[in-house]
C-alpha cells in the first residue's frame, strides 16, 4: 500500500497539470472572454450572471431605473457613455488582463504561479483569489458540513432499517417520503420555505438571508451559536430534503445484498442483537459503496452543490463564486479555485481509495492477471 | 422465444413484487400515451370533413384556403373564423385536449399563467399555453431524453468502472487520472462553447450531457469490482478458462450491480432535471420546447401560479417513484434469495 | 472671447434655468421635512467595493452618497444644474469654457476645506484611472487650471459641445489629500473620505451597508439640499434572488421598494399583510422620464430586412395588445416614438419648425412622414389578428414573397431568421410573436444565449433581430450619432444595432446637435423621430411611464413628484415627525 | 450415561422452503431428544436435511422463505420455534452454539479472527481487554492453530480451510455451551488435528456435561464419540438408536447401505511411459506478512516453499499433510491461480511465464475442484449455467441441446437430480454443492484436475460413488488427478503416488502403496496411524 500511495501522490502534480491544461485550452475556445465582459459591463449591457438563475433583471421594460437608485446621481448621464469604445482603451484592458500575450505564454506564467500557490487577483476585484475563497468558505463549509452530516446520519440508519423491513409498509412509506423529497426541486422548496416561514405573508420564524444576524459579534457564544443555527435551519433543510433518497436506497440495497450471506447467520448464532449483527457485521461489508461514493459527494457538496440555495438565501459561497467566475470569465478565480479544489479532490480521492482498502483489506489495487 | 427456467424465476420474482410490477405497467402506459401525444393533445383535429371532403390534419398540413381562410400557409384550426367555417361546412373530430405544446389559448381572457379551468385542465403557463398538453409533450421528450442519457451514460460508466476495478494496476491508475482530468473539465464552459457553435438540440445536448454524466457510476462500480474480483468464484471462473470479458459480465457484474441499480432511477430523473439547469443558462433545448424542466422553471418564476410548480413536482415525484419501485423489483428479480 | 461672463447660480442646457438665483428649495421637496429616522432599501446582487467611480468591483448601494459634485441637476426640468460645491459658475455665451468657484464653507468630512486643487485632482484621476465613461465625457476638455484658491477653469477644445459645461458640473470632487498614497483604481472596502450628507456606517461586505447622516454636514441648508436627505440612516440590504427580496420586503425587512416586474406588481403583493391592514402602500407614480425606444431591432445589414415593406409586415404580426393584457397585466404603454414619454415624441403631422429641416430631405424620407401620423399596428387584444396578418401578407407579396408549401419564399429561399436574446424572461414575449410569424410562413427561431456570447455577437453585428433599448434624455445630443449615424453602423461594438445608413437621418442628427435652443431641439427631435419610425427600423415595443412603488407606512412624502420620477431620499420618516 | 432429563426435545419438526407448487420440503417430521452430556450423531445421505434440522434449532434458516409447517423444538422446556428475538438471543451463542458446515464462508470476511472469537466472549461473558485476549489465544491454541499469537490479526481469507474450521470451533466452544451443534466440524482437518479436536470435545463434555448434536459423514467418528445415532434420508429420520445397536444391527435399508459403503477398489497405475501432464519444479508461494504502522512487509509466510512434483497421464497423485501445510496453495499455484515462483509445465510446456490470454485456451486441459465449493460458485448463476460455462467458453457442445444433455449427464453422474439445474447454489446442501463443483470440472474432461478435498462433505455412499466415478473417468479418458485430501481411505482408494507435505515442504513422496505400508518419516507415520486408528495419536482419544 505504501508503494501504491506513493505512486498516487507522485501522479497528483501530473494530474493537476492535466486538469489545468485542459481547462485552459477549453477556455481559449469560450465565446467572449473577460475583455468582452468587462466592455459590456462598462457599457452597462451585462446581465448579472446569477440573474439567469435567480430571475433578477426581470424587467421587461428597459426604460426603468434600477431599484437602488436613490436620486443622487445625474439620472440622465448614464447613457451618454453608451458609445462605441475606443480601440486604445480595449487594448489597455487587454493588457491589464494579460491578454496581450499569446496563450502559451500566459499558460506557463500561470503554471509558474500556481506552483508557488500564487493565484493572483480577481479580474474584477482587487482581492487575491485566496482571500476570496477564504471569504466564501464559512458559508460553503457550513452548508456542506451540516447537510452532509444530516444526510449521512439519517440515510444510513434509515437505509438499514428499510433493509431489515424490506417490502413492509414502513419500507414503502419511507421510500415514498424520501422520493418525494428528492423530487421536490430544491429551489422551489427553498422559496416555499422562505414564503412560508420567513416571508411577510405567513410565518416569520426564520431569518431570510445570511449566516448570522448583524451585531451578533459581541454576543455570548451560546447566543451566537443559536443565531447561527437559526440562520442555517432553512437553507440546510432545503439542501437536505433531496439528499436522502439516493443514499438511503444505496444503503438499503447494499445491506440487502449482504444480509443473506452466511456470515450473517454466524453472527446471529453468536447471539448478537439484530442491531449488533447489522452494525457490527453487515455494516462494514456493506459500507464499501458508501465509502466509495463519499469523496465525490463531499467535493460536490462543498464546492458546487449549493449554487441555487446560496442565491436564494443570499449566502455568498463557493458555489456562487465558481459560477460567477465561469460566467464572467474571471480566469484567475476560475483557475485558482479549480487548482485548489482539484488538488483537494485528488487528495480526497486518494483518501477514499485508502479507505476502501482499510474497509476491505482484500482490496489491493494491484494488477490482476487473467 | 424460449425463456430459460431461471429467467422464468426472475420474471416471477419481478411480478411478485406487486408494487414494481404495477409501477412498470403504469410507467409504460404513461409513456405510451405520451408517445401518441399528437393524438391526445393537439391543436388540430384528427379528422375534418369539409364540404364532403375528408381531411386528416394531424398527419398533414392543409393551407387555410382549403377551409375558406385567407392564407395559403398552414391552417390554425383554433382560429375562430376557421372553426366557424368548419362547423358550417362539415364537422371535425378533435383529440381530447385541443392544444399542443405550443398552442396558445387565445380564447381565455385575463392574464397568463391562468389557473385550471376554461378548457385548460391544469391551467396555462406564462405564455398562455395549456399545461396539460405541454406536460404530455414534455414527458415524452423528457422520458426519451432521460432514458437515452441514462442508458448511454450508465453503459459507459459501468464498463469503465468494471475495467478499472477488474484489472486494477496501471490500467486503474491511469484511467483514474484520466477521469480526474475529465472530471475537471469545466462543464459550464464547455456547454457555453457548444451552445455558441451550434444551436443546441435534442441530440447535441444528449451528447454533451453524456460527456459529463457517464462518470457518475464509475467510482462505485470500480469499488464493487475491486472487491468482487477477489472472490473465489471469480478465481473458479478463471480456472475454467473464462475470458476476462465474460468473467466481468457474467460473474462479477451481476454481483456488483447494487449501486448501479440503485442509482439508475435517480440518474434518470436527474437527467430530466439537468435539462432544466441548462434552460436556466439559456443553453437548453430551443425556446418553446416542452420539457418537464421548462415546467419546473416556470413554476419557480411564477410562484403566484402554484399549478405550474405543483404539476411539475408531482409528475417528477410520481415518475421517480415509479422508477424506483421498478428498480426494486428488478433488484428482487436478480436476487437469488428472493426468487422462487 | 474677451468678455467676462457674469457668475451665475445655475446653468440650463438651453435657455435659462427654472429656479432663479437665491431660490430657497426645489419645488418637489418639503423644505421643512423633519430629520431623523431610518429608511431601509434593497438591492439585488452582492457588492464588494466602496468606490463607485472605477471599472472594477460592484459598488455598494448608495456609495455615491458621500460624494458631491460641482453642480446638481434638478428633477423637474429637462436639463438644468445648480451649484452644489460650486457657489457660482462662469461660462461665456459660446460655451467654450467654464469656471467654477467653490463655496468657502464646503468641507470634507475630516473638516478640511474643499479646494480647487481637489477639483483638478478629481478631474485628472477620474480621467486617467476612473471608469472609462469619464474619459468619454471629458474627451473634449482641453485644459483644466486652478485660477484661484477656490476657482477652477475648464477650457474646451474647439467644437460645438453645448453639454460639456453641464457634464463638468457633474464632476464628483474627491479629496486629494486622502487619495495620496492610495490606489484609486483598486476596489476598496475602506469607505473613502467624502463631503456629502452621508458617510458609511456599519457594513457587512456583500450583504448590507448603512449610511449615516453626517450631523455637521456643511451643506444642510443649501437650497439644492433643503428638504432632502432627511433620514439619519439609510440601509441597503443585498438580496441575491428577486423573489426572496420581495418576500423580505413583505416581511418588513426593508421599507421601500420599487417594483420592476409587471407580474410581481400584479400578483406578488396580494398576500402582503401590510397592504391588507393598511400598514403599507402600493402606488404607481407617473413620471415624465423619456423612455426612449425599446423594440425588436432589424439588422439591416441582412439582405432579408432591406425592404421596408418586409419590416412593416413583420411589425403587423406583433400583437402588443394581447401581450400587454395577458402577460403584463396591462401595465405597459405601447411605444410609438423614439423619444417616448417626452415632449420630443412626434405627434400629429410635422409642424412648421419640423418641416424646415424635413423639407430639404423630402425625397430621401418615406412620404408618410409628411402625410400620416405614425401609429404602431393595433389589435383587439384577443389574439385574433387576422386583419393585421392579411395586411402583412399583402405587404410581403408586394415585396415579392410568395407562399410555397406553407413556407414564405422568395427566389427559392425561405424566410428564416433568428431572434437573439440574452435573458430567459424574453422567451415568453418572443415566442407568441414567433408563432404569429409562423402563420405568415415565416420561421423565426428564438435563441437565448449568455451575456458573453450575446455581447460577442452583437458587437460583431452577427444577428438578425435583437431587442434593444435606446435610452433618451431630456436633452438629446451627440449620442444620437452613435445611435443612428452611418459612421456608427460600421464601428465594431457600436450602438447602431439596426445598421441604419441613411443620409436623411445623418442630416437630422447633425441638426439636433447644433440646435440652438430648446424649441428647435424639440422640433428636430420630432422630425428625426418621424423619419426613424416610418423607415420601420424597429418594431416598437412598450414602455412604462411611471414608477411602481410599495412602502411600509413609515414615511411622509412631498406633495409633488417631479418629472424625473419618485425619489425616496426626499421623503422623511414619520418617527422624526413625532419628535 | 443418558439418564439425565433431555435438554433438547425436537418433535415432529418439518421445514419447507418457499410456497406453492415449487415448495421444497427439506425436513419432514423429525423428532429426537438430547440429554445433558449426551452425544447424538446425525448421519445420513447428503442433502437429507441434517444441516437444515440443525439450523432450525437456533432458528437460523432464511425465514420467512423457510418455515415450519409443523413441529416444535424445546430447549429445557422453552419453545424455540417462532420464539421472540430476546429469547433466541439468550440461547444463541451462550447456551447453544454451533459449528457451521462451511467454515470457509461462515466467517465474517472483514473481521480478524481475534475479533470473531472475542465477540462471543465479550457478549456473553463480558470479558474485556487483556483477559479477553488471553482467553481468545487460549481457545485458538486449544483448537490447534499454530503460532496463534501471530495470527490473531489474520482475516479469514488468509487462513487455510482447516484453520478456518478451527476458528469456528473455537468460537463455538469459547462459552462452554450447554449444547453444541457441530455440523461436520472436522471435514477440513487432518487426522491428527481431528483427533485433537475430538479429544477436546470429549473433555469439555466430561467437565461441563455439554450435550452434543454431531452431524458427520465419518462413521468412524460416530462410532468413537456418539452415544446414540439418528440416520436421515430424504428429510426423514429412518432409524434411531444407540450406536452399537444401529451399527451392528441396522434395521433400515438405507442404514445398511450406508454402513456397507466404503470407498473401495484400487488405484489405477498408469503405464510406466505415460507422458507427464503436469510438473512443478521448486515452486514457491510466499505470502508477505504486513505489520507496523504503514503495513510494511515484515516477513513472509512460506505457504509453499520449494515443492517439486510430477503427474503423468492417467495418474493420481495424492497430496496429504496437516492442515495449513500448503496443499491448497500448491494446487492453486500449479494452475496459475496464484502468483508463484518456480517452473510449472503443462504437457511439457512451461506455463509459469505464459500470458493470461495464452493460458486461457489451455485451461480446458487443467481444472480444479475448490476446497470451498460454496465460495467457488457464482451466487447469481444457476447450476446449469455454472456447469455449462466451461462447455460454452471452450465450445465443447455443438448446440444448446447438446450442452443441456452433457450437463444433465454429468449431474446425474455425480448423483444430483438434473431437474435441480435451474436452482441457485445457495439452495443446495453442502454435499450437493461440492458435487456441483466436481461436475463443473469433470464436464470438460480435462487432462488434469486438482481435486481439493472433493469428498469432504459427502456421505460414505456418495463418496464411494464419486470415487468410482473418478476412477472410471480416469480409465476412460486417461485423466490425471492431483488429489488433496485428509481422508486417507479415499486417498488410498485413488492415489497411485503420494506426496506428504508439512509447512510448505514435501517431507516424503513416493508410490502410495509404499508410503501406506512403510512410511519413512515420523510425520508420515503419525499421520497414517492417526488415520487408520484413532487411538494412536499423541494425546490419545479417551473413549
Ligand atoms: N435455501 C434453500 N432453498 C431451497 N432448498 C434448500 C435450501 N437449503 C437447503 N435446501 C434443500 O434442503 C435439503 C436439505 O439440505 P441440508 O443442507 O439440510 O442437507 P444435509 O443433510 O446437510 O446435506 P449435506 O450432508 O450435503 O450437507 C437439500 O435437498 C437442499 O437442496
Ligand atoms: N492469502 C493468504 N495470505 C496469507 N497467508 C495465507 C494466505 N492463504 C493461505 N495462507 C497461509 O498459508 C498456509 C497454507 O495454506 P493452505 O490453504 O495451502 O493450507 P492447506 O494445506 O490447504 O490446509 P487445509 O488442509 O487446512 O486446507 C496457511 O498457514 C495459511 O494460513
Ligand atoms: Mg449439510
Ligand atoms: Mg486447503
Amino acid at each position: 500500500m505504501i508503494a501504491y500511495t506513493l505512486r498516487r501522490l507522485l501522479l497528483i502534480p501530473l494530474t493537476l497539470f492535466g486538469i489545468i491544461l485542459v481547462n485552459f485550452t477549453v477556455a481559449q475556445f469560450a465565446p467572449g472572454g473577460p475583455v468582452e465582459l468587462m466592455l459590456s459591463k462598462i457599457q452597462g449591457t451585462a446581465i448579472d450572471a446569477a440573474a439567469r438563475v435567480s430571475g433578477a433583471g426581470g424587467a421587461e421594460s428597459g426604460g426603468m431605473r434600477s431599484q437602488n437608485w436613490a436620486g443622487q446621481e445625474g439620472g440622465s448621464s448614464a447613457y451618454r457613455g453608451a458609445q462605441g469604445l475606443d480601440p486604445a482603451f480595449i487594448k489597455e484592458i487587454e493588457r491589464q488582463f494579460g491578454f496581450d500575450k499569446p496563450p502559451v505564454e500566459r499558460f506557463w506564467m500561470m503554471i509558474g504561479n500556481f506552483v508557488r500557490f500564487d493565484f493572483g487577483n480577481s479580474f474584477y476585484r482587487d482581492v487575491p483569489v485566496t482571500q476570496l475563497v477564504i471569504e466564501k468558505m464559512p458559508v460553503s463549509v457550513s452548508l456542506g458540513l451540516w447537510s452532509t452530516l444530516i444526510i449521512y446520519m439519517v440515510s444510513i440508519p434509515l437505509g438499514i432499517a428499510k433493509a431489515t423491513r424490506d417490502g413492509s409498509r414502513f419500507d414503502v412509506a419511507t421510500s415514498s417520503a424520501i422520493i418525494v423529497g428528492y423530487a421536490v426541486p430544491g429551489f422551489l422548496f427553498a422559496i416555499l420555505l422562505i414564503v412560508l416561514f420567513a416571508g411577510g405573508s405567513y410565518l416569520s420564524w426564520f431569518p431570510l438571508r445570511g449566516l448570522t444576524s448583524p451585531g451578533m459579534e459581541e454576543a455570548g457564544f451560546v447566543a451566537r451559536l443559536l443565531d447561527y443555527l437559526h440562520h442555517l435551519a432553512l437553507p440546510v433543510t432545503a439542501l437536505v430534503v433531496g439528499g436522502f433518497a439516493s443514499l438511503t436506497m444505496l444503503t438499503k440495497n447494499a445491506f440487502l445484498e449482504e444480509i443473506g450471506k452466511h456470515y450473517v447467520v454466524t453472527a446471529r448464532a453468536k447471539g448478537l442483537t439484530e442491531n449488533g449483527v447489522l452494525y457490527g457485521h453487515v455494516f462494514r461489508n456493506a459500507m464499501l459503496l458508501i465509502v466509495a461514493g463519499f469523496p465525490r459527494a463531499l467535493v460536490g457538496i462543498l464546492f458546487t452543490g449549493s449554487l441555487l440555495i446560496e442565491i436564494i438565501f443570499s449566502l455568498d459561497g463557493i458555489g456562487l463564486l465558481g459560477f460567477e467566475a465561469v460566467s464572467n470569465r474571471d480566469y484567475p478565480v476560475m483557475f485558482g479555485t479549480l487548482y485548489a479544489f482539484s488538488l483537494l479532490g485528488l487528495l480526497l480521492n486518494l483518501a477514499g481509495d485508502l479507505t476502501l482498502h482499510w474497509v476491505d483489506p482484500r482490496i489491493d489495487f494491484e494488477t490482476r492477471e487473467g | 422465444m424460449r425463456v430459460s427456467p431461471l429467467d422464468r424465476r426472475r420474471l416471477d420474482a419481478f411480478c411478485r413484487n406487486r408494487r414494481g410490477f404495477w409501477s412498470l405497467w403504469i410507467f409504460l402506459a404513461v409513456f405510451a400515451v405520451t408517445l401518441a401525444a399528437e393524438l391526445v393533445a393537439n391543436d388540430r383535429p384528427i379528422l375534418v370533413v369539409y364540404d364532403g371532403a375528408v381531411y386528416v390534419p394531424v398527419a398533414r398540413d392543409y393551407p387555410e384556403t382549403t377551409f375558406g381562410g385567407d392564407f395559403s400557409t398552414f391552417t390554425d384550426y383554433r382560429d375562430p373564423m376557421i372553426a366557424a367555417n368548419i362547423a358550417s361546412h362539415g364537422w371535425a373530430l378533435w383529440p381530447p385536449i385541443r392544444f399542443n405544446n405550443g398552442s396558445i389559448n387565445f380564447d381565455r381572457g385575463g392574464t397568463h399563467p391562468a389557473p385550471p379551468g376554461q378548457g385548460n385542465w391544469l391551467g396555462t403557463d406564462d405564455q398562455g399555453r395549456d399545461v396539460l398538453a405541454r406536460l404530455i409533450y414534455g414527458l415524452r421528450l423528457s422520458i426519451l431524453f432521460g432514458l437515452a442519457l441514462t442508458a448511454i451514460s450508465a453503459a459507459i460508466g459501468v464498463a469503465a468502472g468494471a475495467v478499472q476495478g477488474y484489472f486494477g494496476g496501471w490500467t486503474d491508475l491511469l484511467f483514474q487520472r484520466f477521469l480526474e482530468i475529465w472530471g475537471g473539465l469545466p462543464e459550464l464552459l464547455v456547454l457555453i462553447i457548444v451552445a455558441s457553435i451550434i444551436t443546441p438540440g435534442f441530440w447535441t445536448l444528449l451528447l454533451v450531457l453524456v460527456l459529463f454524466s457517464w462518470t457518475s457510476l464509475v467510482g462505485v462500480v470500480r469499488a464493487e469490482f475491486l472487491r468482487a474480483r477477489n472472490f473465489d468464484y471469480v478465481r473458479a471462473a478463471r480456472a475454467l478458462g473464462v475470458s476476462d470479458r465474460r468473467i466481468m459480465v457474467r460473474h462479477v457484474l451481476p454481483n456488483a450491480m447494487v449501486a448501479t441499480l440503485t442509482f439508475l432511477p435517480f440518474i434518470l430523473s436527474s437527467s430530466i432535471v439537468s435539462l432544466t439547469a441548462l434552460d436556466f443558462l439559456g443553453l437548453g433545448l430551443p425556446p418553446g420546447s416542452a420539457s418537464l424542466g421548462d415546467l419546473l422553471r416556470q413554476g419557480k418564476e411564477n410562484l403566484q401560479a402554484p399549478w405550474l410548480g405543483l404539476t411539475g413536482f408531482v409528475v417528477v415525484a410520481a415518475l421517480l417513484s415509479l422508477l424506483v419501485f421498478v428498480g426494486e423489483a428488478v433488484r428482487d428479480a436478480f436476487d437469488p434469495r428472493k426468487t422462487r | 472671447a474677451a468678455e467676462t461672463p457674469a457668475p451665475v447660480h445655475g446653468l440650463a442646457m438651453r435657455g435659462a434655468p427654472k429656479y432663479p438665483a437665491g431660490f430657497s428649495h426645489f419645488d418637489y421637496v418639503n423644505p421643512n421635512a423633519p430629520k431623523g429616522g431610518e429608511i431601509r432599501l434593497s438591492e439585488t446582487g452582492g457588492w464588494d467595493s466602496f468606490n463607485p467611480f472605477i471599472v472594477k468591483g460592484e459598488a455598494a448601494g448608495g456609495s455615491e452618497l458621500p460624494f458631491e459634485t460641482l453642480m446638481i441637476e434638478s428633477a423637474d426640468e429637462p436639463f438644468s444644474e445648480y451649484g452644489l460645491l460650486a457657489e457660482s459658475i462662469e461660462m461665456p455665451a459660446d460655451r467654450s469654457w467654464v469656471a467654477f468657484t467653490l463655496r468657502s464653507k464646503a468641507r470634507w468630512h475630516d473638516g478640511k476645506p474643499i479646494t480647487a486643487d481637489d477639483v483638478v485632482f478629481s478631474f485628472d484621476i477620474l480621467k486617467s484611472k476612473g471608469h472609462p465613461r469619464f474619459r468619454f465625457y471629458y474627451a473634449a476638455v482641453d485644459k483644466v487650471e486652478k485660477v484661484g484658491e477656490r476657482k477652477v477653469r475648464f477650457s474646451f477644445k474647439p467644437g460645438d459641445n453645448r453639454e460639456l459645461p453641464l457634464i463638468l458640473g457633474q464632476l464628483p470632487v474627491l479629496p486629494k489629500h486622502y487619495w495620496k498614497g492610495r490606489d484609486f483604481a483598486a476596489t476598496t472596502l475602506q469607505p473613502p473620505l467624502g463631503s456629502g450628507p452621508y458617510k458609511a456606517g456599519p457594513f457587512e461586505t456583500g450583504r448590507s451597508v448603512t449610511w449615516v447622516r453626517v450631523k455637521d454636514y456643511w451643506g444642510t441648508d443649501l437650497p439644492v439640499r433643503r428638504g432632502q436627505y432627511n433620514f439619519d440612516r439609510i440601509r441597503y440590504d443585498s438580496y441575491r434572488d428577486t423573489t426572496v427580496a420581495l418576500e423580505a420586503f413583505k416581511a418588513g425587512e426593508y421599507d421601500w421598494r420599487m417594483e420592476m416586474e409587471a407580474k410581481k406588481w400584479a400578483t406578488g403583493y396580494q398576500d402582503w399583510s401590510g397592504l391588507k391592514d393598511g400598514r403599507g402602500f402600493k402606488e404607481v407614480f407617473p413620471n415624465q422620464r423619456p423612455a426612449g425606444m425599446q423594440g425588436y431591432v432589424y439588422n439591416l445589414r441582412r439582405p432579408l430586412f432591406q425592404d421596408p415593406r418586409v419590416r412593416e409586415a413583420l411589425a403587423l404580426a406583433f400583437d402588443f395588445e394581447w401581450t400587454n393584457k395577458t402577460l403584463f397585466y396591462g401595465q405597459y404603454k405601447r411605444t410609438a416614438s423614439f423619444f417616448a414619454n417626452s415632449e420630443m415624441a412626434s405627434t400629429g403631422l410635422p409642424g412648421p419648425k419640423e418641416l424646415e429641416v424635413l423639407e430639404p430631405l423630402r425625397d430621401k424620407v418615406p412620404p408618410q412622414v409628411f402625410t400620416t401620423t405614425y401609429k404602431p399596428p393595433e389589435t383587439e387584444g384577443d389574439g385574433n389578428i387576422r386583419a393585421n396578418l392579411r395586411a402583412a401578407m399583402r405587404l410581403l407579396e408586394e415585396a415579392g414573397w410568395t407562399v410555397e408549401n406553407g413556407k414564405l419564399v422568395k427566389d427559392g429561399r425561405p424566410f428564416v431568421f433568428e431572434i437573439l436574446l440574452n435573458q430567459p424572461i424574453w422567451e415568453r414575449i418572443a415566442l407568441p410573436f414567433a408563432r404569429n410569424l409562423e402563420r405568415l410562413g415565416i420561421e423565426a427561431n428564438v435563441r437565448v444565449v449568455d451575456t458573453a456570447q450575446y455581447k460577442n455577437r452583437v458587437d460583431q453585428y452577427d444577428y438578425d433581430m435583437v431587442v434593444q433599448v435606446w435610452g433618451q434624455s431630456q436633452s438629446p445630443g451627440n449620442e444620437q450619432v452613435s445611435f443612428w449615424g452611418s459612421t456608427a453602423a460600421a464601428e465594431v461594438g457600436g450602438q447602431n444595432l439596426a445598421g441604419i445608413q441613411n443620409p436623411a437621418v445623418d442630416a437630422l442628427v447633425a441638426a439636433i446637435i447644433a440646435a440652438p435652443d430648446r424649441e428647435t431641439l424639440v422640433a428636430y427631435c420630432r422630425a428625426l423621430d418621424r423619419v426613424l419610425l416610418w423607415n420601420h427600423y424597429v418594431i416598437p415595443q412598450w414602455h412604462m411611464a411611471s414608477d411602481r412603488v410599495a412602502w411600509w407606512d413609515k414615511f411622509g412624502r412631498p406633495a409633488i413628484i417631479p418629472a424625473a420620477g419618485v425619489r425616496p431620499l426626499a421623503w422623511w420618516s414619520k418617527d422624526a415627525e413625532k419628535k | 450415561m443418558s439418564v439425565s432429563p433431555p435438554i433438547l426435545v425436537i418433535d415432529d419438526l418439518s421445514v419447507t422452503f418457499g410456497d406453492g407448487p415449487k415448495a421444497v420440503e427439506a425436513v419432514r417430521g423429525v423428532s429426537f431428544t438430547l440429554a445433558k452430556g449426551e452425544t447424538l450423531a446425525l448421519v445420513g445421505e447428503s442433502g437429507s436435511g441434517k444441516s437444515v434440522t440443525a439450523l432450525s434449532i437456533l432458528q437460523l434458516l432464511p425465514y420467512p422463505r423457510a418455515h415450519h409447517p409443523r413441529g416444535s423444538i424445546r430447549l429445557d422446556g422453552v419453545e424455540l420455534v417462532g420464539a421472540s428475538e430476546p429469547v433466541l438471543r439468550s440461547v444463541r451463542g451462550a447456551r447453544v452454539s454451533m459449528v457451521f458446515q462451511e467454515p470457509m464462508t461462515s466467517l465474517n470476511p472483514l473481521h480478524s479472527i481475534e475479533k470473531q472469537v472475542a465477540e462471543v466472549l465479550e457478549l456473553h461473558q463480558g470479558l474485556r481487554g487483556e483477559e479477553l485476549r488471553r482467553r481468545v489465544l487460549e481457545m485458538l491454541t486449544l483448537v490447534g492453530i499454530p503460532d496463534a499469537q501471530s495470527r490473531l490479526g489474520a482475516l479469514p481469507h488468509e487462513l487455510s480451510g482447516g484453520q478456518r474450521q478451527r476458528v469456528m470451533i473455537a468460537m463455538a466452544l469459547a462459552n462452554q455451551p450447554d449444547l453444541l451443534i457441530a455440523d461436520e466440524p472436522t471435514t477440513a482437518l487432518d487426522v491428527t488435528i481431528q483427533a485433537q479436536i475430538l479429544t477436546l470435545l470429549k473433555e469439555l463434555q466430561a467437565r461441563f456435561g455439554m450435550a452434543m448434536l454431531f452431524i458427520t459423514h465419518d462413521l468412524g467418528i460416530v462410532r468413537k464419540i456418539a452415544d446414540r445415532v439418528c440416520v436421515m434420508t430424504g428429510g426423514e429420520i429412518v432409524e434411531t438408536g444407540p450406536v452399537e445397536q444401529v451399527f451392528t444391527a441396522p434395521a433400515h435399508a438405507y442404514t445398511r447401505k450406508l454402513l456397507a459403503a466404503e470407498p473401495g477398489g484400487h488405484p489405477l497405475t498408469p503405464a510406466a511411459d505415460a507422458p507427464e501432464v503436469m510438473a512443478a519444479d521448486d515452486v514457491k508461494v510466499w505470502f508477505p506478512r504486513k505489520g507496523g504502522l504503514f503495513g510494511r512487509t515484515i516477513g513472509y509466510l512460506k505457504a509453499v516453499d520449494g515443492v517439486s512434483l510430477q503427474v503423468r497421464r492417467g495418474q493420481t497423485v495424492g497430496v496429504v499433510g496437516e492442515s495449513g501445510s500448503g496443499k491448497t496453495t500448491l494446487g492453486l499455484a500449479l494452475l496459475r491461480l496464484l502468483k508463484s515462483e518456480g517452473t510449472i509445465r503443462l504437457n511439457g510446456e512451461p506455463i509459469d511465464r505464459m500470458s493470461a490470454a495464452d493460458l486461457r485456451p489451455k485451461r480446458r486441459g487443467m481444472q480444479m475442484v475448490f476446497q470451498d465449493p460454496y465460495g467457488s460458485l457464482s451466487p447469481r448463476l444457476s447450476v446449469e449455467e455454472i456447469v455449462g460455462e466451461g462447455l460454452e467458453v471452450h465450445r465443447l457442445a455443438a448446440d444448446r441441446r447438446e450442452r443441456r444433455r452433457l450437463i444433465s449427464q454429468v449431474l446425474e453422474e455425480v448423483g444430483l437430480d438434473p431437474t435441480a439445474a435451474d436452482r441457485y447454489p445457495h439452495e443446495f446442501s453442502g454435499g450437493q454443492r461440492q458435487r456441483i463443483a466436481i461436475a463443473r470440472a469433470l464436464v470438460l474432461k480435462p487432462a488434469f484436475i486438482v481435486l481439493d478435498e472433493p469428498t469432504s462433505a459427502l456421505d460414505v455412499s456418495v463418496q464411494a460413488q464419486i470415487v468410482t466415478l473418478l476412477r472410471d473417468l480416469q480409465a476412460r479418458h486417461n485423466i490425471a488427478y492431483l488429489f488433496i485430501s485428509h481422508d486417507l481411505r479415499v486417498v488410498r482408494a485413488l492415489a497411485d503416488h503420494l506426496v506428504v507435505m508439512k509447512d510448505g515442504r514435501v517431507v516424503e513422496s513416493g508410490p502410495a502403496e509404499r508410503l501406506f505400508s512403510s512410511p519413512t518419516t515420523a510425520y508420515t507415520r503419525a499421520l497414517m496411524a492417526a488415520a487408520l486408528n484413532l487411538e494412536v495419536t499423541p494425546g490419545g482419544v479417551a473413549v
